[in-house]
C-alpha cells in the first residue's frame, strides 16, 4: 500500500513541476489535471470514496472554468530574460523551501507513523454516529451533525464566492450619470 | 459542434442530471451527497452550454434566477439549523427528527434534507459562476 | 514518514510556484497544487492500516475498524472553500486580462503607474 | 444570559445576507435599510452581553456532551476577550453601514455590497466566538473571501490588481494555516482549542511546537499585516470603498490577525519565551517601517493604510512584552500593564482609524480626489469633516488629552519597566513621526491655499452623523483610563490574557 | 494476483505522464488525460473487487460521465479556440 502511494506521489510531483514550468497554458492546465486525478487515486487507496467522488467532480469543474477563462486569450507563457529581481525571488524561494523541509523533518519525529493513527475526538464518531444520527455514511453523519456549523460556513463561503464573482464581473463600478466632472 | 455531438450531449446531460439527483438524495447512505450532487447537476447545464452555445438557455435572465435559487435554499438551511433552538433543547443544529433505520432512504433525521438543500445551492452557485464568466466575455466582445 | 515528506515537498512546490511565476493563471495553478497537498496530508494522517472506508453498508457489522472520518470531513469542507478561492481568482484574472491585455503580473504592476 | 444568545451574533447577519437578494426583488432600496438595522441589533446585543456577562460561557453546537474528558462537538466560547472584540467589531460596523447609505449611492450593484458586508460581519463575529480550530478557519475564510470581493468593488485597474495581490497572499496564508491545523490534528487527534492546549502540554519532541507556532505566526501574520508580510495591505486598504476601508483597517486585521494570535498563543499554546521574542521583533519592525512608509505617501488613504501597519506593530509589541514577562514568571504587574496598553490601543485604533477612513471617504466624495497635493482650503467648505478629522488626528498621533496618548504611554512604560529600551525608543520615535504626517495631512487638506473649485459642499446628513458620533466617541475613549471604567471594559479581556490556562480549565471542567 | 495487477496498472500511469510532458501537440496531451481517466476506472474496479465494497461503483459512473464533459470542452477549445458560441 505504502509503495503504491509513493509511486503515485512521485508521479504527482513530476506532473506538478511540469505544470509550473510548462510552455503554454493548456499544457499547464492538463498537467494540473493529472495532479488532481493522481490525488483521486490516492483517495481511493486511502479508503476515502467520498472524497474521491468530490475530487473528480471538482477537478472537472475547475478544468472547465479555467478553460472558460483562458480560452480566447494568449496561451503562451511569458518568456523573458531573467532579471535581477527574478534571481532574488528564486534564491528566496529555494532558501525558504530548504529551511521548511529541514525543520519539517525534525518536527515530525515522534508523531504517529503512517497507518498507526489513534482516535481521540473521532472515537465516539466511529462508535456511535449510527445510533445517534442514523446515517450509514459516517462522513455525512459527522459533516451534518457534529460539525454542522462548519458545513454551513462552507456553504456560506461558496455563496460569498458567487457574490464575489458577480461583483468582480460588473462592467463598470460607478453609475455614469452621477460621476462628477 | 456537429449534430452528433449535440444529440449525444443532450442525452448525456439528462443522464448526468438524474445521476446528480441520485447522488444528492442518497448522500447519507452512499458516497456523494449535496456537494458532489450539486456539481453534477450544474455539470448538466454546463455540458448543454458547451455543446449548443450561449443562446440555448437565454442566459441573461438565468443568472438572476440562479442567484435567487441559491440564496433561498441556503436561507432554508440556515432556518432549519436555527429551528433546532425551538425543538425543545435550545441547541443550534439540533438534529431533532428521529434517526430511523440506518441504510434506508428515510433515515438520518435532517441530514437528507440538508443534503438536498445544499445540492440545489451548489448547483445554482456553480451555474451562476460559469454563466457569469461566459456572459461577461460575451458583453465585452461587443 | 516518506509519504509525509513527499507530501510536504508537493506543498513546497506550490509555494515555489506562487513565489516565482509571473503568469496569473500559473499562480492559480500553484495555489491549487498547494491545496491538493494539504488535502492529501489530512487524509494520510487519518488512515489506519486495515481500516475500511467510513461507510456502514451492513449496519449489523458496525464494530469493524474504519479509518478516521473526521479528516475526511475536514477535506470535504476545505475542498469547497478551494473551489470558491479558485473561481474568484479566475474571475479576477480574466478581468485583469481584459484591462491590460496580458497575464504577466510584473507588466500589470508597471502599467498601473 | 442564556448560552444560545451568542449564536445570534452570526445567525442574524447571515440571515440578513441571505434574505437581501430576495427582498431586492420587491424593493431595490431594501438592502440599504436592512443592513444598518442588523448592525444596530448586533451592537445592542454585544453591549448587553458585555455588561451582563462577565463570566465565560461555553456553548455546544448540537448539544453533544463531552464523552469522558474529550469534547466532541463544536464549541462556541464567550469570555472577556471575545466580548471586548465583539463590541469593537459591531460598533465600527454600525457606523460604517450608516455611512455607506449615502456614500455608496454612486456605485452600481449596491445589493452585492450590502450582502458582502453582512457576510464579513458574520465571519468576524464567528472568528471571535469560535472555540474550535477548524471552525475558526472556516469563519476566517468567510470574512476573508468577502473582503477580497469588497476590495475589488469599484472595478477599476487599481482595485482589481490590489484584490488579486490580496487574494494570492491571503490564499497562501490560509493554506499554511490549514497545514498547521493538519499538523496539530496529527499530534493531538483533536480540534477543540481547550483540548489541544491540554494535549500539547505533554509533547516530548520540542521542535514540533516551535515549528507549529512559526507556521501559525506566518499565516496569521499575513492576516495582521506584520512587516515582512505586509505587501497586500496598502493597496487593498486604499482601494476599497471608504466604509469598507474603515472596516478593514479598523477591525478586520485585528480580528483575523491580532485576536487569533492572542487567543492561540496565550490560551492554547503554552506560553514560551522564543515566540514572545519573535512577536516583539515583528512588532518593533512593523512600528518603525510602517511610519517611515507612511511619511512618503501623498495618497491620503494609502498614508492611513501604512499607518495601520505601524499601529498593529504597537499592539503586537505590547503583547510580546507581556508574554515574555508571563513566560519568565516575574513581575506580573508589567504584564498586566502591557496587556492593558495593547488592548486599549486596539480599541482606540479601531475607533480613530475608522473615523479617519470615513473622513478620507468624505473628502473623496466631496472633492473627488485622494491626492493630498490637489486638496487644500477644505476647512471653509467642510467644517464637520475638519473637526472630526482633527480630533482623530490628534488622538492617533498621541497628544496628551486624547486617548491615543494614554495607550501609547502605557505601552512605552511597560517596555521601559521590562527593560526593552529599544522598543520604547522606537515607539517614541514612531509616535513623533506619526504626529508629523498627520500635521501634514491637516495642513495640506484643510489649510493650504484653495486649489479646488468652490462648488464643494459638506457631505450628506447620514455621513455627517456617523462621523460626528465617532468623533465624540474618540474624545470619550480617554475615560477608559479611569480605574472604575477600566474595571468594566478592559479588565475582563486583560484577565483572559493573564490567566493563560484558565480558558481551557473552565471549558473542560478541570 | 489482483494486487500485482494493481501495481502494474498504477505503474502504467507513467505513460500518460510521459505523453503530457513530451506530447508535441495539444491533442496528444488531451488524449493522455483521457487515457489516465480510463486507467483510473480500471484501478477503481480492481479496488472494488479486492475490498468487496460495491458502493464505489458510483465513483466509476461519475468519472466516466465527467470525463466526457472535460474531453468535450478540450475538443471544443481545439476546434475553434473559444467556448461560447
Amino acid at each position: 500500500m505504502e509503495n503504491l502511494l509513493i509511486i503515485i506521489l512521485v508521479l504527482m510531483i513530476i506532473a506538478a513541476l511540469v505544470s509550473i514550468h510548462a510552455k503554454d497554458l493548456i499544457s499547464a492546465i492538463i498537467a494540473q489535471g493529472f495532479v488532481g486525478y493522481g490525488l483521486v487515486i490516492c483517495f481511493l487507496l486511502l479508503k476515502a470514496p467520498e472524497l474521491a467522488l468530490v475530487q473528480i467532480v471538482l477537478e472537472t469543474v475547475t478544468l472547465i472554468i479555467i478553460l472558460a477563462v483562458v480560452c480566447d486569450s494568449t496561451m503562451k507563457e511569458i518568456g523573458e530574460p531573467i532579471s535581477k529581481r527574478d534571481i532574488f525571488t528564486y534564491t528566496l524561494s529555494f532558501v525558504l523551501v530548504a529551511i521548511f523541509l529541514f525543520y519539517f523533518n525534525k518536527a515530525i519525529v515522534g508523531l504517529n507513523p503512517f497507518g498507526e493513527h489513534t482516535l481521540r475526538m473521532s472515537e465516539m464518531y466511529v462508535k456511535e454516529v449510527l445510533e445517534f444520527t442514523g446515517s450509514a455514511n459516517l462522513v455525512k453523519g459527522v459533516l451534518w451533525d457534529f460539525r454542522g456549523l462548519d458545513t454551513l460556513g462552507e456553504a456560506t463561503v461558496l455563496f460569498t464566492a458567487a457574490m464575489g464573482v458577480l461583483v468582480i464581473l460588473r462592467i463598470s463600478g460607478k453609475k455614469q450619470q452621477l460621476t462628477k466632472k | 459542434m456537429s449534430v452528433i455531438v449535440k444529440k449525444i450531449a443532450q442525452l448525456i446531460s439528462a443522464l448526468i442530471f438524474v445521476f446528480g439527483m441520485y447522488s444528492a438524495i442518497h448522500g447519507h447512505i452512499a458516497p456523494g451527497g449535496g456537494f458532489a450532487g450539486g456539481v453534477l447537476l450544474s455539470g448538466a447545464f454546463i455540458l448543454l452550454i458547451i455543446a449548443y452555445g450561449l443562446d440555448y438557455f437565454k442566459l441573461k435572465q438565468q443568472t438572476e434566477a440562479t442567484s435567487i435559487f441559491e440564496s433561498v435554499s441556503i436561507l432554508i438551511a440556515l432556518l432549519l439549523a436555527f429551528s433546532g433552538l425551538f425543538a425543545g433543547s435550545l441547541y443550534f443544529f439540533n438534529n431533532y427528527l428521529p434517526p430511523g433505520t440506518p441504510g434506508s432512504l428515510l433515515s438520518g433525521g435532517l441530514i437528507p434534507v440538508y443534503n438536498i438543500l445544499i445540492g440545489i445551492k451548489v448547483a445554482a452557485t456553480l451555474s451562476t459562476i460559469f454563466f457569469a464568466l461566459i456572459i461577461y466575455k460575451e458583453e465585452i466582445r461587443r | 514518514m516518506t509519504l509525509y515528506i513527499l507530501c510536504f515537498i508537493l506543498f513546497l512546490i506550490g509555494i515555489y510556484g506562487v513565489l516565482t511565476r509571473r503568469n496569473l493563471i500559473k499562480i492559480v495553478i500553484s495555489l491549487t497544487i498547494m491545496e491538493f497537498s494539504v488535502f492529501l496530508m489530512l487524509v494520510l494522517i487519518g488512515y489506519i492500516s486495515g481500516g475500511l472506508a467510513p461507510l456502514v453498508v451492513h449496519p449489523e457489522g458496525a464494530d469493524i475498524s474504519v479509518v478516521d472520518p473526521l479528516p475526511q470531513t475536514l477535506v470535504l469542507t476545505a475542498a469547497v472553500i478551494a473551489v470558491a478561492t479558485n473561481s474568484m481568482m479566475l474571475a479576477l484574472a480574466i478581468r485583469l486580462y481584459k484591462k491590460y491585455g496580458t497575464f504577466d503580473i510584473r507588466k500589470i504592476n508597471e502599467l498601473k503607474g | 444570559m442564556d448560552g444560545w444568545i451568542i449564536v445570534l451574533f452570526f445567525v442574524i447577519p447571515l440571515f440578513g445576507a441571505f434574505v437581501m437578494p430576495v427582498t431586492y426583488l420587491f424593493s431595490s432600496d431594501s438592502p440599504k435599510f436592512i443592513t444598518p438595522v442588523i448592525t444596530f441589533v448586533l451592537l445592542i446585543l454585544s453591549l448587553y452581553s458585555f455588561v451582563y456577562q462577565p463570566e465565560q460561557i461555553a456553548y455546544i453546537i448540537g448539544g453533544w456532551k463531552p464523552v469522558g474528558d474529550v469534547p466532541i462537538a463544536i464549541y462556541l466560547v464567550y469570555d472577556g476577550l471575545s466580548g471586548f472584540m465583539l463590541v469593537i467589531i459591531n460598533l465600527i460596523a454600525f457606523f460604517s453601514s450608516v455611512y455607506a447609505i449615502n456614500y455608496m449611492e454612486e456605485y452600481t450593484g449596491q445589493k452585492y455590497f450590502y450582502v458582502l458586508m453582512c457576510l464579513m460581519i458574520a465571519g468576524m463575529n464567528g472568528v471571535v466566538l469560535a472555540g474550535d480550530l477548524f471552525n475558526l478557519f472556516v469563519f476566517t475564510e468567510i470574512a476573508a473571501k468577502s473582503s477580497y470581493a469588497l476590495v475589488a468593488f469599484g472595478v477599476k485597474k487599481d482595485e482589481l490588481e490590489a484584490s488579486f495581490k490580496y487574494q494570492v497572499l491571503g490564499g497562501m496564508a490560509n493554506l499554511i494555516i490549514l497545514f498547521g491545523i493538519a499538523m496539530i490534528y496529527w499530534q493531538t487527534q483533536t480540534l477543540n482549542m481547550a483540548d489541544i492546549s491540554y494535549m500539547l502540554q505533554n509533547v516530548e519532541n520540542n521542535i514540533f511546537p516551535v515549528f507549529i507556532q512559526l507556521i501559525l505566526i506566518t499565516g496569521f501574520g499575513v492576516k495582521a499585516a506584520l512587516i515582512p508580510f505586509h505587501a497586500w495591505l496598502p493597496d487593498a486598504h486604499s482601494s476599497a470603498p471608504s466604509p469598507i476601508s474603515a472596516m478593514l483597517s479598523g477591525v478586520l486585521i485585528k480580528t483575523l490577525g491580532v485576536y487569533v494570535i492572542m487567543r492561540l498563543f496565550f490560551n492554547v499554546f503554552p506560553v514560551n519565551e522564543s515566540v514572545s521574542i519573535v512577536l516583539i521583533a515583528l512588532g518593533g519592525l512593523s512600528m518603525i517601517i510602517g511610519v517611515l512608509l507612511a511619511v512618503g505617501a501623498w495618497d491620503l488613504k494609502r498614508m492611513l493604510a501604512y499607518s495601520s501597519i505601524s499601529h498593529v506593530g504597537y499592539i503586537i509589541a505590547g503583547l510580546g512584552i507581556g508574554m515574555i514577562m508571563l513566560a519568565r514568571g516575574e513581575n506580573q504587574f508589567v504584564a498586566t500593564l502591557a496587556f492593558t496598553g495593547s488592548l486599549f490601543h486596539l480599541a482606540n485604533h479601531a475607533v480613530f482609524k475608522g473615523l479617519l477612513f470615513l473622513n478620507a471617504g468624505a473628502i473623496e466624495y466631496a472633492a473627488n480626489t485622494r491626492d493630498m497635493k490637489q486638496m487644500g482650503g477644505l476647512a471653509k467648505f467642510m467644517p464637520i469633516t475638519l473637526t472630526s478629522s482633527f480630533s482623530a488626528s490628534m488622538s492617533i498621533s498621541g497628544l496628551p488629552p486624547f486617548s491615543g496618548f494614554f495607550s501609547k504611554l502605557i505601552i512605552i512604560l511597560a517596555a521601559v519597566i521590562a527593560g526593552f529600551y529599544l522598543i520604547a525608543g522606537l515607539a517614541v520615535v514612531a509616535g513623533i513621526i506619526t504626529l508629523a504626517y498627520f500635521v501634514k495631512f491637516q495642513k495640506y487638506a484643510f489649510y493650504n491655499k484653495p486649489s479646488v473649485s468652490s462648488s464643494i459642499k459638506e457631505v450628506p446628513n447620514l455621513m455627517r452623523m456617523s462621523m460626528i458620533s465617532l468623533a465624540i466617541l474618540c474624545l470619550l475613549m480617554s475615560v477608559l483610563i479611569l480605574p472604575e471604567i477600566r474595571e468594566v471594559f478592559l479588565n475582563p479581556a486583560v484577565n483572559t490574557l493573564m490567566e493563560t490556562t484558565d480558558y481551557a480549565d473552565k471549558i473542560l471542567g478541570r | 494476483m489482483l494486487e500485482i495487477l494493481l501495481y502494474i496498472q498504477i505503474g502504467m500511469c507513467v505513460f500518460p505522464l510521459y505523453s503530457i510532458i513530451k506530447g508535441p501537440s495539444l491533442a496528444d496531451r488531451m488524449v493522455a488525460l483521457d487515457i489516465l481517466g480510463i486507467l483510473v476506472t480500471g484501478i477503481c474496479i480492481k479496488l472494488i473487487i479486492i475490498t468487496d465494497q460495491l458502493f464505489m461503483m458510483d465513483i466509476v459512473y461519475a468519472w466516466i460521465i465527467l470525463s466526457f464533459i472535460s474531453v468535450l470542452t478540450l475538443a471544443k477549445y481545439l476546434e475553434n479556440k473559444k467556448l461560447n458560441d
